[in-house]
């Protein structure tokens, strides 16, 4: 026989000015099952927990319902309260008479019904209640980073650092990211490679860190702690531990006319390449699509010439497996090419590049050594036009979110460009400026002031050639919006900032969800930034939303924070709220006939197939089962099952059928 | 399908060539294009300055009257009755309750049925048009779309409102090269063409220098205005530029019916004020 | 129908499969299923245009199955109900054969689900125009007139559970109706058990059913059950684009989603 | 007719609207006290049968209610409860039950007010109806 004990909450005077509370706990103590009933002024208080501690002992409750504030608020102070004194904390409930009854009806009969109503529900649910464990999952310390960039970097050093082994895949053949392809960095001018590269050097060298470049992620299994994936290593066509990265081959290569990725397409690069000089890991791939010898099956020089014999024509990818704890993903994020802005000419005229094009321009390492030349003839420009925001924040174009970056690099690269051609001329076009950073609106107002950069507030209506010219046209809005021409020699675009090719893929892969643009989404927008909807699953860096350096390194070093705390225990502890297939004697053993309708429905892909085996082996049936560790508990299987074989714990068919009926006072626990 | 036939009064006027053309080539093409009874002014710029019932209530009666004579679409050869006319539709197909209303001001029930196609669309829409091509219009040629024939975007929905393309590929059908050029969808200066010649000079200026300095031996258009502009300002535009310049303005479906051997009178070229003359091709150069 | 008996014939001689499951004689002008194991009863079979229960229903009785492999001789619906089954991970592919008669007598045997695929994506799966007729004259009516005709029918249910041991879909080791802790329908045959009885079973057919027809067939007080299965199988079809017994492996409509799925009624 | 009270049951999500509920209650809204919440982790979990046990224990009235489509918190569970709901409620209508009875909807965790206002209206709507006697009246759990 059920022994519940009912405490009713005035909570100060928010429920007993309009709930007769007296009322409340007398009529409960009448519901069949109550042993004890009582109300209190403040239940959450010190006395009023002890109130429930002393009562658990002394009358030996089998269940607790609190008649007080919603569960959201106070359920772990409750079941906290009970573990104390004894109590499995999943035999207390809450009964919601504050925020679902006192604040919301007046003083009357009917309020205080209905708080007596609630209080029978959650009494008839508690008395089907089951003592329930919490659910202990190991953890593997180790975690996987997703993307060498900046942010990959910046998170695979702070969790080694931590003392945890990191497994960092970057589908490039070095690490780097965008940002080694960056010329100076705002707001500081220093030169992106000299801050970068140490960084990337100590990843390689770091005794935690498991690099593989030129990889990406083929499939990932299982859940947080237990995660299992399969990591492609593509092949680089040589023998990476014989390779010494003296580039002979590179230097003797004799296809070399390949446009270069690293230098955005405005440089050249044998088909057996390291991107830039200072790549980690320095040893070359070949670009099977261009090699002399994959295309045509003659050449082979550079195995030939290599001097410790490294070539491997005949490598194959590799399937790399691990056990990984937790996921850092860090893809980073991309500019928007292609056939975006006819109006513009970008793509049409080779003068017309994207922010990238200009970093390598301005690159010291980059295809014109630094100098400022423009891509068709090679001239210095003397005029040239940044124009800001060239599909960002434009609905006609599908992108109505702020690229973010844009206003801060395109200040840079007016700057750069002043700093190297004195006498040029330099016109910004913008929207609006968005300089909100420490020491960013300053960098901005330099490039106008001290540089004589000329802003001009204006969209861009047109671009195009007239006479080796690009004509410029816009309306200056602040001044009558007298239209504008430009004639310029060089037009660079702050294209839109965007999600990586394949990003939806990937987050197929991760279970990890992503928004309209493709941009992973946070758990949280405000209070889980670095957090995704999959348990040990974190997000660094560009591939959430356009983001500049600092911020990507801080919140990778965020997402490393997550994976540490993750790490620092040896188990993980969860609410056992989970679905249950259920098991019986033989001959049923179940009564799931594993029609495994219910596979799809779970958006955790937790549900398994199990084969029921006789002593000698042989299949009897196959039947559902959920993985504890991957089931979250929304309970669609449990709706969707016919035979009601799945049922979850906490809101089991027993429980809410009980309440159905209590709430309308029919059944068993009527009073 | 019954397809009708909007003129409005351009073509009834200045553009009668446009319509002749288009008349001689439909009924080259077999088909015919009856004019939607009783039809009346498309309210054209002047009406949405002064009055948006009254901008809506004009093309809806012209459309009303369509319907109700069974033609499941108009074809509006003039860019700017077309503008109006599918406003019109958009607009009241997307709202029941100005539907209603302006259905009771034209004292008709608009639904909404026909469908408002402009000259492109109708044109691409003739399967096999490259066989009726007999004398390949081989000629470099600009086209020029003007503002309103795939502006607004959100309204019109048939070609990309920057570097439009749907002209330039009926052209290729015709055996013409099209060119690649800036001004496709600039502004010819429209309907200030009375009270501002100054301007139109200066911005219809601009179109022909970058159509001529790009190799382009005529301008092809649809839209009256357009050719208005182009053609009958010539002289204003010369003025304006300092110099003379020869490119004649040819609609669509001049350019279509000389492609389909239908000799030049018949197509109004003798109308226009920049005489076309364009020197023969073969089909390599 | 010589062609039948003689594959019938074939196939137990040569110990392809060990039982055809077909048509013979019923009582009077009806047919009723025979379980031919033997080469020399093959002659029991018959096929004609009064064969009409889906023989599928057999597939999953454990007392037919344990005979052995079995050669089931299939009408459309019988074919589809195959592919559901094997959609539902109840049966295995060539673990049966299906012959299906074609006006003339010939038989074509098919032995693979992708074989029994092909063969349904040929025939007319949608409601015939006689049917979705009938639903219309019911979904016309008001909604008393509804509530009237179907409380009528229901007063009549014995709950005897025929519908559900004519159903092939209905191979539950344990239903709903059993489940006692709780107890989902009142086992009495009184109007509440009745309703909820036969709406629960309407839900659990919801995007599986394949319209064979033999639930009506089945009930003895003539409850027209199939019109509800029907409602619910243009429902599927006309808001999910889903149809069921088309594929050995499918998405089923109930338990996957898109997220554009259209509604007019949450607000 | 103008003393019924009608008993309205709503079947709810624990992210959405129980939080939504909550707020209704944070920012001292009123309701009509004739509707109690029963809480669910997820639509997804909203069992039919458990509708129809309501109706059978003399609810006049029920409200659904979940996360918006795209808010789930386990991403996809109310676009299942959405397919069954469709289907769910076409049956009932065919079988002559008045599924104005069954009132479905979305209400966030930030939508207090809507949560108010869809309660206020379904009890307006179910006072409009009247109790149901039709449904209470088939034979049934204690309803001897």
């Amino acid at each position: 026989m059920a022994r519940i004990g009912v405490f009713v909450c005035h909570c100060g005077e928010n429920i007993s000015a309009t709930v007769d509370v007296k009322k409340v706990a007398e009529a409960a103590s009448r519901i069949p099952g109550v042993a004890h009933s009582v109300e209190y002024k403040y239940m959450c208080s010190d006395p009023g927990q002890q109130m429930i501690r002393n009562a658990i002992r002394e009358k030996n409750l089998t269940g607790v319902v609190v008649a007080a504030c919603s569960p959201r608020m106070h359920e772990p102070t409750f079941r906290r309260a009970c573990a104390e004194a004894g109590l499995n904390p999943f035999l207390c409930e809450m009964a919601n008479i504050r925020e679902h009854c006192s604040w919301v009806h007046e003083k009357s009969e009917a309020t205080t019904h209905k708080a007596f109503d609630i209080v029978r529900t959650l009494v008839a649910k508690v008395k089907r209640n089951k003592a329930l464990l919490p659910i202990k999952v190991p953890v593997t310390k180790t975690a996987l980073v997703l993307g060498g960039g900046i942010a990959g970097i910046q998170a695979s050093l702070d969790i080694a650092n931590s003392g945890h082994k990191v497994i960092l895949v970057e589908k490039e053949p070095s690490i780097g990211g965008h940002m080694s392809q960056l010329s100076e960095t705002f707001p500081t001018l220093d030169c992106s490679q000299c801050i970068l590269t140490p960084r990337m050097v100590e990843v390689a060298q770091h005794p935690n860190i498991t690099l593989h470049s030129y990889s990406e992620l083929e499939s990932m299994d299982g859940f947080i702690g237990n995660f299992k994936v399969r990591i492609r290593k593509k092949a680089r066509s040589l023998d990476e531990k014989l390779c010494t990265g003296c580039g002979l081959c590179v230097q003797k290569c004799p296809s070399k006319k390949i446009s270069s990725e690293f230098d955005a397409g405005l440089g050249l690069r044998p088909a057996i390449y390291v991107p830039f000089p200072q790549a980690v890991p320095n040893k070359p791939v070949i670009d099977r699509e261009h090699c002399t010898y994959y295309r045509t099956g003659k050449c082979r020089l550079c195995e030939k010439i290599c001097p410790t014999q490294a070539i491997r024509f005949d490598q194959e990818d590799e399937i790399i497996e691990a056990d990984i704890g937790a996921v850092v993903v860090a893809t980073g994020f991309d500019i928007k090419h292609g056939d975006f802005f006819p109006e513009y000419g970008y793509g049409k005229y080779k003068d017309v590049i994207d922010g990238l094009q200009f970093e390598r321009l301005a690159s010291a390492s980059g295809p014109t050594l630094g100098e400022i030349r423009r891509p068709s003839d090679g001239q210095v420009p003397q005029t040239v036009v940044f124009v800001a925001c060239a599909g960002s924040r434009d609905p006609a174009k599908g992108i109505e979110y702020c690229s973010k970056i844009c206003c801060m690099y395109t200040a840079k690269h007016a700057m750069l460009y002043k700093h190297k051609v004195h006498h040029g001329k330099p016109f910004v076009f913008y929207m609006d400026i968005r300089a909100g950073g420490k020491m960013y609106e300053e960098f901005v107002r330099r490039a106008m002031e001290e540089d004589g950069v000329q802003y001009i507030r204006s969209r861009v209506s047109r671009i195009y050639e007239r006479g080796g010219k690009l004509v410029v046209k816009g309306a200056d809005t602040l001044l009558g919006s007298r239209p504008l021409e430009i004639e310029a020699d060089l037009v660079v675009l702050a294209t839109a900032g965007v999600a990586q090719a394949g990003a939806e893929q990937l987050a197929q892969r991760l279970h990890v969800s992503f928004d309209a643009h493709k941009f992973y989404a946070e758990a949280h927008p405000k209070l889980r930034p670095v957090e995704t909807n999959t348990a040990g699953i974190f997000l660094a860096g560009a591939c959430q939303a356009p983001k500049d350096i600092p911020e990507s390194v801080a919140q990778a070093s965020g997402a490393a924070a997550k994976v540490a705390i993750l790490f620092s225990q040896s188990e993980l502890v969860r609410e056992p709220l989970i679905a249950v297939v259920d098991r019986q004697a033989p001959p049923l053993y179940s009564s799931c006939v594993g029609c495994f309708l219910c596979q799809p429905s779970c958006p955790y892909q937790a549900i398994e197939k199990e084969e029921i085996r006789d002593r000698d082996g042989q299949l009897i049936k196959t039947i559902a089962k959920v993985n504890p560790g991957l089931c979250q508990g929304c309970g669609t299987c449990v709706a969707l099952c016919r035979t009601k074989s799945i049922d979850i714990q906490g809101f089991s068919h027993e429980q809410v059928y009980a309440e159905v009926l209590a709430l309308l006072n029919r059944g068993e626990d009527n009073v | 399908m019954k397809t009708g036939f909007y003129p409005g009064c351009s073509m009834k006027g200045s553009a009668r060539e446009y319509s002749e053309s288009l008349l001689a080539v439909a009924r080259e093409l077999g088909r015919e294009l009856p004019e939607v009874p009783d039809w009346n002014c498309c309210g054209a710029t002047a009406a949405h300055n002064i009055d948006t019932d009254l901008a809506l209530a004009l093309p809806a009666r012209i459309l009303a009257a369509a319907e109700k004579d069974g033609m499941n679409e108009v074809l509006v050869p003039c860019a700017a009755c077309y503008s109006r006319l599918s406003v019109t539709r958009h607009e009241l197909l997307d709202d029941e309750a100005l539907r209603n209303k302006i259905s009771g001001l034209v004292e008709a029930d608009y639904q909404g049925t026909a469908k408002v196609v402009n000259i492109i669309e109708w044109l691409a829409s003739i399967p096999d048009l490259e066989a009726w091509v007999k004398k390949p219009f081989a000629h470099r040629v600009a086209c020029y779309y003007g503002c309103l024939l795939v502006r607004p975007p959100g309204v019109v929905k048939f070609d990309r409102p920057e570097e439009p393309q749907s002209m330039d590929l009926l052209l290729k059908k015709m055996g013409a090269e099209p060119i690649d050029w800036a001004f496709k969808t600039e502004c010819c200066g429209a309907g200030f063409s009375v009270s501002r010649t100054d301007l139109v000079a200066k911005l219809s200026g601009l179109i022909l220098e970058d159509a001529v300095s790009r190799g382009a031996e005529a301008v092809i258009v649809a839209c009256p205005m357009c050719h208005l502009n182009l053609d009958m300002r010539r002289p204003q535009i010369e003025k304006q530029v300092g110099k003379k310049i020869n490119i004649p303005v040819i609609y669509i479906t001049q350019a279509l019916g000389l492609a389909m051997g239908i000799p030049a009178r018949k197509l109004g070229l003798q109308r226009h004020k920049v005489a076309v003359k364009l020197s023969p091709r073969t089909a390599e150069s | 129908m010589e062609d039948l008996r003689n594959k019938a014939r074939e196939l137990l001689a040569a110990k392809a499969v060990q039982v055809v499951v077909g048509y013979g004689r019923g009582t009077g002008a009806s047919r009723r299923a025979v379980f031919i194991q033997s080469a020399a009863e093959a002659g029991e079979l018959l096929f004609d245009n009064a064969c009409r229960q889906n023989l599928a229903v057999y597939l999953m009785k454990p007392e037919v199955r344990k005979l052995g492999k079995m050669a089931l001789v299939a009408i459309p619906a019988t074919l589809r109900t195959i592919l559901q089954l094997a959609s539902e991970n109840q049966i295995q592919d060539l673990e049966l054969l299906a012959l299906v008669p074609d006006a003339s007598g010939a038989v074509t045997q098919l032995a693979t689900f992708a074989a029994i695929e092909a063969h349904v994506v040929l025939q007319d799966n949608d409601l015939s125009a006689a049917e979705k007729g009938e639903l219309q004259k019911y979904e016309i009516m008001g909604m008393e007139q509804r509530r009237q005709f179907w409380e009528e029918h229901f007063s009549r249910c014995l709950k005897c559970y025929a519908c559900r041991a004519a159903c092939p879909l209905c191979y539950c080791s344990r239903c709903t109706v059993e489940c006692n802790q709780p107890q989902w329908i009142p086992v009495p045959a009184h109007d509440l058990g009745n309703l909820e009885w036969n709406i629960m079973r309407a839900m659990h057919l919801a995007g599986r059913c394949i319209n064979c027809g033999d639930c009506s067939r089945a009930c003895p007080v003539g409850i027209p059950l199939h019109l509800l299965n029907q409602k619910l199988i243009s429902e599927v079809y006309t808001h999910f684009n889903s149809r069921s017994g088309m594929a050995a492996k499918a998405d089923h409509a109930m338990s996957t989603f898109k997220p554009n799925d259209a509604e007019d009624f949450i607000r | 007719m103008s003393d019924f009270n009608p008993k309205i049951v709503a079947f709810v999500c624990n992210w959405c609207t129980y939080a939504g509920a909550d707020l209704t209650g944070t920012s001292r809204m009123k309701y009509s006290p004739q509707v109690s919440i029963i809480r669910f982790p997820c639509t997804g979990r909203i069992d039919f049968m458990l509708l129809l046990k309501a109706f059978a224990s003399g609810a006049d009235g029920i409200i659904v209610s979940g996360c918006h489509p795209n808010d789930c918190h386990y991403s996809s569970g109310n676009f299942h409860a959405r397919r069954r709901w469709i289907v769910f409620r076409s049956l009932l209508d065919f079988l002559g039950i008045d599924v104005r009875r069954v009132r479905f909807s979305w209400v966030s965790a930030a939508e207090g007010a809507k949560w108010a206002q869809l309660v206020n209206e379904t009890a307006e709507q179910i006072r409009l109806l009247g109790p149901f006697k039709r449904y209470h009246q088939l034979r049934g759990l204690g309803v001897e």
